[in-house]
């Protein structure tokens, strides 16, 4: 078991090492440039900004000393917001994300599950039906459309939930509404299909020969074997939600770290593309193992740490 | 003998996209103690779907009790609720399913799921229950019970799973255990042993058992009595000598013909021509008509009166009608 | 039961980041709910203005923060030596009088006595000094750096070529701060109201290089002081007593949100959350109606540029042709709906020259909507260059909803006026302005916001080789012209200069105007005397909400 | 001959004499299969068409590939043409879903938004089905070393910033339908690739497997003929979660400049413009973009649904 997560500890920082070159040249094999503006910017003031943040020397040495400040976990100063460091930009932002992702994927984990559950058991009948059409509305409304209703709706034509920002409980509550139905519904649906595949699993009728009620048959022998295609999705679901959304950040006027995904890249900000980017390659390769240990508390049959041994 | 179980008239149909598939079409018999009737038949003849619907496992919708009763204990199975059934299930009925390999949940350990109908329906803290569980391995003969029960059903090989899946069903000594296909899925060793075990645990607890197979040398090895079933219905009852030395039903002597025997001089193998008839609609008469050599115009037209040969043994068969006899000559 | 156990570890971390971050957030919750509190119960005492400012402000550090969302702030937490008042004129602010030398060039500026930092500290000359000198230190890296070229010296220091010492500024004494500039500058006052010429406490700078990075370091001179900043969420700003004309500073609060959503600014502005909003596009034609909406100008235009290298665009008729066929009047009518004036010039309105004419009503409609002439000229133009069938033409625009129905209707309108069936291509804002720069476009969108309030800072855009020009376009005589009226010291000379300079660019039309920019907003009815400068900074000193 | 005797009161008297005559028959009878046997994609068929709500969706969809492809016949206005002095016009006789900003007829423009919007969906949920399946099922089933690097290649892909990725496309490729959907089909097979190689890390430990593992079947066709049937569940719930996020995902790239060239407009478009229309009241440039995807996905679900029932090899009696 330690042999083994030594292992997937070394591949993991070889896979962050190959995503941060990965992503070091190719942001700066687009074109573009963080001093390019519709504004004036003269040919001496240009050179001394690029001067200030090493862009003039090769890229080589640029990645090298990336590298170097990296170890040390300095991701530098932004150069958009230049009295910021990356670091303070990730520490002040992730906290607020992290907070709003967290209750947004109980929320849609919950909720989730109990429509796909309850779909499953009432098979083909109207609950089901009723289930699966807020899965699908779920899905088909885009988060932004759905967070522009719910603030024309429930703050301001009915003054229950304030418009925006984030600074108490009740300003949490429709953002995270907003950015959880998405989730809800692909959750919703692939506990329906999977729990319709395992409740016709011979051992479903076993447990219901055996004198289990409904309840203790869907919780203990069902809803178990169930989840391993929706813990698949977790994962990756999981660290985009919460590293932020772009969008449901911005609607919301939400501190987090979403906006900084995509203003940095079209700032060509390159530290916090690379700061954000090493960040939620982390955390996204985090949630992939989580999901892996996930994958063998659930089903037995997968062994984790044999797998070199095969 | 003490009837245990009595089945009376069951008629069982589902609903599907095609129409109403009406798998079980009357069937009577009853269970007596300590006995262990076999019910055979082709694949799709509605053995399963009769065997399922005595626990009342049945998945409805789309299946359906549309008739009948089957009286346990002096109550109705067909008339009670979901809770009073799952007292009844593994409690007093128990079941074995086709297939080990499937039949055992694989994220679960195999003591927590042996464990937990005891737990269930007796009421025992989890100390006791796993006295039991150890008891009950030794029981079919599992070594090591006490390391085994944290195992993992995929840490077994199929007979070690069958005999666990068997002391599951044991576990809370019910009266009735009933076995689907319990050695279909093993080779032949272990279908051995495992038959071995049934004899030795009905000595020893003295349930009943209903073994449903289409394997007649299964049958021939622990059945007393054989109920043959018919696309629905129970075409020929009567005890194992009776079936497989004077089977009156031609449905029954096809069966017994298209099974290799190794006391029969000439080891013939004579298949029976076509297939089941489709239960959609199935035929008014004799649905094993179209496929019978014998068959006569009343066989398509009127479903055969239940004639008995002796007191154990019955069969439904035109063929037994005094005007039948004149005819038989010209079959051949 | 390992496997169980890693797994438990690992949750139990997640939860305890949970918690962690809850925990962080519940004290800054009754942080807010305490404050939220004691807003409403002093209520009738403490007045407080609600804003937005859309974004983080890039940077407080005056020669860094270059652009309005940090301007909003800065021009209200700190003050040059001039300030421009209701009317847009510099007035005398941390300087109560100057001296101009007789040639022009060299100012003296008297600091007021009680000219004072936010904490305690006297605003001195050599606050300016340092101020001024770090604004063009090639090492600052100030994107504002260029403004303060008209400094003698300026240009070579910040372009590594000079020294600091060269740098003509100087305190005469304590209040005394003397500057000398390589031509006179009429508009030199209004320029220094700019936040890039603010002066920096040197005390304070040098013991903490980042003091302009949080609240609690950030000295201001200004109307306000920083109370709170939350980076990225909102900031606050109080009044600053230290003010030397803080009894004329009427509010005593100033709360920033920092909203990027219009949709969002405008609901929180309809719910009370808000004091002023932006018009949702959308919503401009309805609360135009209404009458609620507040107008100004903006020193500022919406144009398009061709590129006279790129076929078909080196014909000048055939860009006129082009130029013509846009109808400024309807695109603002009907498509940007949002009241801008329609652009027949490059000078925004606003500009007075010494006779007292607006500059662009002066100059007048240099190029205007004309279907026939377009026709014409098009015409004419295919045939000087032998075409037969027009080249292609390519509309490229930088991705945004309001460029894409800009640009959408331009194509109708070229197709309908010309014939000419245009494509239309968006892009990556960023990868545009590379590429506008290094003119791959035929034909490309293109904005201007002025960094000052003069004519000029319009014109000289299109000199050869400005990296503002972007055309490709060059005319020895309007270069002279740019070049001569930058070093008159006349007035009225300079302004004919420029006159003719903007018509020899019009003439030759490399550009198509379309509108110029203005400022529209919703406003509460109780706030008064909030300004609006067209170059883009809002005062606030003289804001009051009932 | 003894039975006959045992049986001699054994009359039934309702029913005549005559028919206790042989049946008359050929042998063909004998032989007829009485029940119908279908192959397996006919059976499959057969299930379908009796699910109900399925085919609703068949042939909700199939009617809209024909306005995709009709509609605009019907109509008298042009996508593109502008009539300024008629924007924001309500539905009516004469513009049926309304007028947009621009005075452009919606009805037309949701109609040339099918074809790209469905075009867009299904060619990305197609390229996704096949990556996805390919490299999850291989990665699944070959297990150990191999599923170890293919799954942190799967990392690093999902790891790389999307947006600069799709800046990248953009600036080699240039603008255009196939940009989309290459750009769309970067990392979208991921989630697929996981979701399959989940499923066949499940699976294949199952006897059945086992066994044509023994019997030295080719891997290809192990994946193919036992895996995947039984992986399609939650595959086609991909494909169906697929559909609508492709045409979400080309409305994120028309606003990186990426989509599809205006004048022209998808769905995703369409909402994306028409968002702000909750606030101005000009609901139906919102609501008929997003009513459009949202009976879009409903039909892609049920159908997915019945598919799903119809082809899974469990339910098959």
């Amino acid at each position: 078991m330690k042999a083994y997560f030594f292992k997937r500890i070394i591949a993991m920082i070889i896979t962050l090492w190959l995503i941060i070159t990965g992503t070091f040249f190719l942001m700066h094999s687009v074109p573009g440039s963080p001093f390019n503006e519709e504004r004036t910017t003269n040919e001496a003031i240009q050179k001394n900004l690029e001067s200030y943040y090493q862009l003039d020397k090769p890229l080589i040495v640029q990645y090298g000393n990336y590298l170097k400040a990296l170890v040390k976990l300095d991701l530098g100063p932004s150069i958009k917001k230049s009295s910021q460091t990356v670091n303070d930009m990730l520490g002040r932002g992730f906290p607020v994300s992290f907070e709003l992702g967290m209750y947004t994927l109980i929320v849609a984990l919950i909720s989730g599950l109990i429509l796909g559950v309850v779909a499953a058991l009432r098979h083909n009948g109207i609950i089901d039906y009723l289930a699966m059409s807020i899965a699908v509305l779920g899905i088909s409304i885009p988060n932004f459309v759905m967070a522009t209703v719910l603030i024309q709706q429930l703050a301001v034509n009915l003054p229950i939930f304030p418009v925006a920002t984030w600074s108490s409980p009740k300003h949490m509550v429709l953002p995270i509404l907003a950015l959880a139905t998405g989730p809800m519904a692909i959750i919703a649906r692939l506990t329906r299909t999977s729990m319709l595949e395992v409740l016709t699993q011979d051992y479903i009728k076993t447990a219901k020969a055996k004198g289990l009620s409904p309840v203790k048959i869907v919780f203990k022998h069902a809803l178990r074997n169930a989840l391993l295609p929706v813990v698949t999705v977790l994962g990756s679901l999981a660290a985009s939600i919460l590293t932020g959304t772009f969008v449901i950040e911005k609607i919301f006027a939400i501190p987090g770290m979403g906006k900084y995904f995509v203003d940095s890249i079209n700032n060509r900000d390159y530290p916090v593309i690379m700061g954000t980017t090493v960040f939620y390659s982390a955390i996204l390769i985090f949630m992939l193992l989580l999901v892996d240990i996930a994958y063998g508390v659930l089903d037995p049959r997968i062994k984790l740490h044999k797998k070199e041994a095969k | 003998m003490e009837k245990v179980l009595q089945v009376n008239d069951l008629h069982v149909s589902f609903s599907t996209y095609g129409g109403e598939v009406k798998a079980v079409r009357g069937v009577s018999f009853d269970l007596h103690k300590g006995e262990t009737l076999a019910i055979v038949g082709e694949s799709g003849c509605g053995k399963s779907v009769t065997s399922q619907s005595i626990m009342r496992l049945i998945p409805e919708p789309p299946g359906k009790i549309s008739g009948g009763e089957i009286i346990f204990k002096n109550i109705d199975l067909i008339k009670l609720k979901e809770p009073e059934l799952q007292k009844i299930r593994g409690a007093n009925i128990s079941m074995i399913f086709q297939d080990p390999m499937t039949a055992l949940n694989p994220t679960i350990t195999i003591g927590e799921q042996i464990m937990e109908g005891i737990i269930q329906h007796e009421k025992l803290s989890r100390a006791q229950a796993k006295r039991v569980a150890v008891e009950m391995l030794t029981l079919v003969g599992i070594p090591n019970p006490e390391l085994r029960l944290k195992q993992y059903p995929h840490q077994f090989s199929g007979g070690m799973r069958q005999r666990i899946v068997i002391a599951m069903a044991l576990v809370c000594r019910p009266d009735v255990l009933i076995a689907d296909e319990p050695t279909t899925a093993l080779d032949v060793t272990i279908q051995a042993q495992i038959l071995e075990l049934f004899r030795d645990i009905q000595k020893k607890t003295g349930v009943s058992i209903i073994l449903i197979t289409h394997d007649l040398g299964v049958v021939a090895q622990v059945a007393d009595r054989i109920a043959v079933m018919y696309a629905g219905r129970i075409v020929e009852l009567g005890t194992r000598r009776e079936i497989f030395y004077q089977p009156q039903h031609p449905y029954t002597k096809g069966l017994l013909q298209s099974v290799p025997r190794l006391d029969a001089e000439k080891a013939e193998l004579v298949p029976i021509p076509g297939t089941p008839p489709d239960l959609f609609s199935p035929p008014v008469g004799c649905a094993f008509a179209a496929r019978c050599p014998y068959a006569m115009e009343v066989c398509e037209r009127v479903y055969p009166i239940e004639t008995h040969i002796s007191q154990q043994h019955q069969v439904d068969c035109w063929l037994q009608d005094e005007r039948a006899k004149k005819l038989v000559s010209s079959f051949k | 039961m390992k496997k169980f156990t890693v797994l438990l570890v690992a949750l139990m971390m997640l939860f305890a980041l949970a918690a962690c971050t809850a925990n962080k957030d519940a004290g800054s919750e009754k942080k807010d709910d305490g404050k939220g509190k004691s807003g409403e119960k002093t209520e009738k005492v403490e007045k407080v203005l609600n804003l937005n400012n859309g974004q983080e402000p890039t940077s407080f550090d005056p020669p860094i923060g270059f652009d309005a969302v940090s301007w909003n702030s800065l021009n209200n937490l700190m003050e040059g030596l001039t300030r421009l008042d209701e009317t847009h004129q510099p007035k005398e602010a941390t300087a109560e009088k100057w001296d101009v030398s007789a040639d022009g060039k060299t100012y003296t500026f008297h600091i007021r006595d009680n000219a004072k930092w936010s904490n305690g500290d006297d605003v001195t000359a050599d606050d300016f000094v340092f101020a001024w000198k770090r604004l063009l230190d090639p090492n600052t890296s100030s994107p504002a750096a260029f403004l303060a070229y008209f400094i003698e010296g300026g240009e070579a220091y910040n372009n590594g070529e000079g020294s600091a010492d060269n740098v003509k500024v100087k305190a005469v004494d304590k209040k005394t701060f003397e500057v000398t500039l390589i031509s006179p500058q009429a508009y030199f006052l209004s320029v220094i109201s700019n936040p890039c010429f603010f002066p920096i406490n040197e005390k304070v700078a040098k013991e903490n290089p980042k003091w302009f990075a949080e609240a609690n370091t950030f000295v201001a001179n200004g109307p306000f002081k920083l109370a709170e900043w939350n980076h990225d969420s909102d900031l606050t700003m109080v009044k600053n007593d230290n003010y030397w004309d803080v009894k004329n500073v009427k509010l005593d609060k100033v709360h920033w949100a920092m909203v990027d959503d219009k949709n969002t600014e405008y609901q929180m502005f309809t719910t009370g959350e808000l004091d002023t909003s932006d018009v949702p596009p959308e919503l401009a034609e309805k609360l135009f109606k209404e009458g609620d909406v507040k107008v100004e100008d903006q020193a500022g235009e919406y144009f398009y540029r061709f590129n006279v290298t790129k076929a078909p665009f080196q014909n000048e008729n055939i860009r006129k042709a082009f130029a013509l066929a846009v109808d400024q009047k309807q695109m603002v009518e009907l498509v940007t709906k949002n009241q801008e004036k329609p652009a027949y010039g490059f000078v925004s309105y606003g500009f007075k020259d010494p006779d007292g004419n607006d500059f662009r009503e002066k100059s007048g409609d240099l190029i205007k909507t004309d279907v026939a002439k377009a026709k014409d000229l098009l015409k004419k133009g295919m045939e000087e260059e032998k075409y037969t069938k027009l080249p292609e033409v390519t509309l490229t625009y930088s991705t945004s909803d309001q460029h894409k129905k800009i640009a959408e209707a331009l194509q109708q309108m070229f197709k309908e006026n010309l014939g000419v069936d245009v494509k239309l291509a968006n892009m990556e804002s960023s990868v545009f302005a590379t590429d506008q720069k290094a003119l791959k476009f035929q034909f490309s969108r293109s904005s201007f916001l002025a960094d000052y309030a003069d004519p000029i800072n319009f014109i000289e855009n299109f000199i050869t080789g400005s990296p503002m020009n972007r055309t490709g376009w060059s005319n020895k005589e309007f270069d002279q012209l740019i070049k001569d009226a930058k070093l008159e010291k006349d007035e009225k000379k300079r302004y004919e200069m420029m006159y003719k300079a903007e018509k020899i660019l019009l003439d030759a039309a490399p550009i198509v105007p379309i509108h110029f920019y203005n400022q529209v907003y919703l406003q509460n009815k109780n706030v008064t005397g909030i300004v609006r400068h067209p170059v883009g900074y809002l005062e606030l000193k003289g804001a009051d909400k009932k | 001959m003894e039975l006959r005797k045992q049986e001699a009161q054994n009359i039934s008297p309702d029913v005549p004499n005559e028919w206790f005559v042989p049946k008359v028959r050929n042998k063909e009878e004998a032989e007829a299969v009485v029940r119908p046997s279908l192959s397996y994609w006919q059976d499959s068929w057969h299930r379908l068409l009796k699910n109900k709500l399925a085919m609703a969706g068949l042939i909700f969809l199939i009617l809209l590939a024909l306005l995709a492809i009709f509609g605009p016949i019907f109509s008298t206005h042009s996508v593109e043409t502008q009539k300024l002095a008629e924007q924001n016009l309500p539905p009516s006789s004469k513009y049926w879903f309304g007028t947009d900003d621009l005075g452009r007829d919606v009805f037309i423009r949701t109609c040339y938004g099918a074809r790209i919007s469905l075009f867009v969906g299904l060619m990305a949920a197609l390229i996704d089905f096949i990556i996805g399946v390919v490299y999850g099922g291989l990665s699944g089933y070959k297990g150990g070393r191999t599923d170890n690097l293919m799954m942190r290649i799967i990392e690093i892909l999902y790891g790389l910033p999307y947006l600069l990725v799709v800046i990248l496309v953009m600036v080699v490729i240039g603008p255009g339908l196939t940009t989309i959907i290459l750009a769309l089909s970067i990392t979208g097979w991921v989630g697929m690739a996981r979701i399959v190689r989940g499923q066949v890390l499940q699976i294949k430990n199952y006897e059945f497997v086992l066994a044509s593992k023994t019997f030295g079947t080719k891997t290809a066709r192990i994946i193919r003929k036992n895996l995947l049937p039984n992986t399609m569940g939650p595959i086609i719930v991909q494909m169906t979660l697929t559909i609508p996020s492709a045409i979400f995902a080309e409305a994120f790239l028309s606003f990186i400049g990426l989509g599809i060239q205006a004048p022209h407009a998808s769905w995703g478009v369409m909402a994306n413009d028409g968002l702000s229309t909750i606030l101005s009241g000009y609901w139906w440039r919102l609501f008929f973009p997003t009513m459009f995807i949202s009976l879009t996905m409903f039909a892609f679900n049920v159908l997915g649904d019945g598919l799903q029932d119809a082809l899974d090899p469990k339910l098959r009696r």
